[in-house]
């Protein structure tokens, strides 16, 4: 079962109106090649769920140029001014999540946990319309699970059976992305022969991802380059 | 009254004092960050809601490592012992209760200990990071920030005119001229920044405060 | 007939063709753990909600490892590609729709598709293990079971007596006599085992069930 | 810091009355050195959270005939037939959750999540008494954070900062017990010195961890050991 392909094969999974997944803490973790694909695709009314919308005319920025973007759900868009200006003009939709919450949320959408009680943001503007539980005396908010049809993930290294590992803090939302969608491709640096990734230091098991491609735009100190 | 730089350097300097030795802590973004070159690095463990624990400082400024950042997006150095998580790992950390102190700056404080430091009313809200997390998990919070706006008006106000970010309450604020504390939900001022008077600590809050100087927690 | 065990083994083989290529599978304890042997192991990832995917069998029983065990608590090896998880995230898999096809034992099964495999009226219900996970989660369920309990009763009933594990239905029956599968809601039969007989199956069985030779999932 | 302790001091931190989460599934990852010290222990009215109860007179089964134990929450308990015995003369509570039920309740209690909502349990025995709610047209279940005032705990290797990593399917419920409990007891095969455990393969970081105890009692082919 081979699982590697090219960032145009995979990109034929996203259709318009689906929502999407994407890694990376701005950029770092982020799949940067899978992106890149994603802006030449002829989609539209798409929902991005991200911590981020990258930076003004940089990677889902360029996206939200495109106005493929109906809907943008992530904890941080203050990154990238343009998501203001899209907003106001009522061509983008915001919904803003505390990043724990927004974690959790994708990690309970991975997990078949329908809703949960979380004590963040109870009583702020975030709360409003939310419902409020007590629970052993304290107050917690409501919230549901999130899921996608699709993630774009980034990882160090991959096995061709599709075990996943990480490098240092580009880790960040990658590995619960990889549980929480229908269609899960990861970009990453190298491929090896499985039995060449230690059993116990294995983070993503191989059974949440769909496709791998290997990346061709990495982020190094000079930026975004191609290798 | 030097130069903005400065005032920040002296509080991140004082503020490090706080630390209690091998504690946990997450730093924000802003005056919070520049807290780790102050504190001792044997002694406290720097966490990262990005998914780090074991942050260090960075030695050599243009030898950083583009994959190791912490929340602000800024380069970073991994202390001997460190350790990598993702996402919802790292906000469980904060979130169950693990994170003993978070050092957070703030648009408003006021006495009765509720904060704001991530919306201005009129403009777009358009990011909240892991503020609210912070505030709802962590153990301790400390408050680093100017004591007053660009326009000189007060930070240390009676009630929170921006929106909040928790109902959960902060309890230590530094600023260059005092450091604050809540002790039995009363805001006390503990301390005077060097070379300060109260007069001018007066001078600048609109909080009610009372004075206290010995320290009832620590 | 034969021997229980020569029962277990024709059910647990005829289970074995079930699987396809590639897919994620948790085996239940009893029968379902005898399928592993049939299985072509390089196209089939076995999980177990201990913590491990690639669960391999034992080749040498004498050389086993005690740090190693399935659900059953029965030493097993680890595939090339194996990777080891908690107990949070091994059914966070299985609850989330991450594990393909999940073979249980049952102690009854009605014309309904729900199943009852965890508790027996009257008696202290002492265990339930991962049973209700795999139920609410697995994409596919396969019940492997003998036709008859011991007493000669039949375990296809009308509906349940005994507390069921799930409402969601189960997708096919394999007994020593029959392969089942649920069409629509409707129970149907669609293969004989070897040497069995219609009437042998109906004599056996007191659910309802169409007879449909073709199979239409597959 | 200095976290290493004996079995004898960390001990010391279990009172009467406590509830106290206990790692392992059956024998294997069990932190049997601590059990074995907790039942020379003056204490009693214990709930224990642990997915089974020892065998009979084995493990956690000596605290139960002890009469230590007041209640315990767990998922298999058929393994010791002196549960039921208990159970039945009035000596003994029981809490039979479905194993990924309490696993995520573990996981949700160390995370902050006061409950969660899950399919699991739907319409059964187990669910009676429980609020259903629907989300997204199906049905789940509420269920409530499980946590504990001491949890025992067995890994492979500690550092001496306490970051620990596992072996095989001795991983089982140890590191979400890590995060659910005031006090967090880590049973280790071996200690090394900081840096010798590879940062991405640390599985739980230090800050879970408040005491080392290195094992004295293993499990081997041949059974339970002194080593």
């Amino acid at each position: 079962m081979d699982k590697i392909r090219t960032a145009e094969e995979v990109m034929q999974n996203v259709k318009s109106g689906d929502t999407i997944m994407v890694g990376g803490f701005g950029l770092v973790g982020a799949p940067l090649t899978l992106i890149d694909e994603l802006t030449r695709q002829e989609v539209n009314g798409l929902t991005i769920i991200s911590n981020n919308l990258g930076e003004a005319g940089k990677g889902l920025g360029i996206l939200l140029r495109q106005g493929k973007i109906k809907k943008a759900i992530g904890s941080y868009f203050t990154s990238n001014r343009e998501v203001g200006d899209h907003f106001n003009i009522g061509k983008l939709e915001i919904q803003l999540m505390p990043q724990g919450t927004m974690s959790e949320s994708i990690r309970a959408g991975g997990a078949g946990i329908g809703a949960y009680y979380t004590k963040t943001g109870v009583g702020t503007e975030l709360a409003k319309g939310k419902e409020v539980r007590v629970i052993n005396d304290e107050n917690y908010l409501y919230e549901e699970a999130l899921k996608a049809n699709v993630a774009l993930i980034k990882a160090q290294k991959a096995d061709t059976l599709g075990n996943l590992i990480y490098y240092k803090t580009t880790r960040n939302f990658n590995p619960i992305m990889a549980t929480a969608a229908d269609y899960v491709i990861a970009e990453v640096d190298e491929i090896v022969e499985p039995g060449e990734l230690l059993p116990e230091e294995i983070v993503t098991p191989h059974l949440y991802i769909d496709a791998i491609v290997k990346s061709k735009l990495i982020l190094t100190r000079e930026g975004v380059v191609e290798r | 009254m030097n130069t903005l730089k400065d005032v920040q350097e002296l509080i991140a300097q004082r503020a490090a004092q706080e630390i209690t030795p091998f504690a946990t802590v997450n730093l924000g973004i802003g005056i919070p960050t520049l807290i780790a070159k102050y504190a001792d690095s044997d002694k406290v463990f720097f966490h990262t809601e990005n998914g780090m624990l074991g942050v260090g400082e960075l030695k050599h400024p243009s030898n950083f490592d583009p994959g190791l950042v912490n929340a602000g997006k800024l380069p970073v150095a991994e202390e001997t012992g460190a350790s990598y998580f993702h996402s919802a790992d790292s906000f469980a950390m904060i979130r169950g209760g693990h994170v003993e102190m978070a050092f957070l700056g703030a648009l408003q404080v006021d006495e009765s200990g509720f904060i704001a430091n991530w919306a201005v009313p009129g403009k777009n809200i358009m990011g909240v990071g892991g503020a609210m997390d912070l505030l709802s998990g962590a153990k301790k919070i400390i408050i680093t920030t100017n004591h007053c706006t660009k326009n000189g008006e007060p930070k240390l106000v009676k009630s929170c005119t921006y929106p909040i970010t928790s109902t959960r309450k902060v309890n230590t604020i530094i600023t260059e001229l005092a450091v604050f504390e809540f002790v039995n939900d009363r805001l006390k001022l503990i301390e005077l920044m060097p070379g300060v008077t109260l007069e001018e600590v007066a001078r600048n809050t609109e909080a009610d405060y009372e004075i206290n100087w010995r320290k009832e927690s620590k």
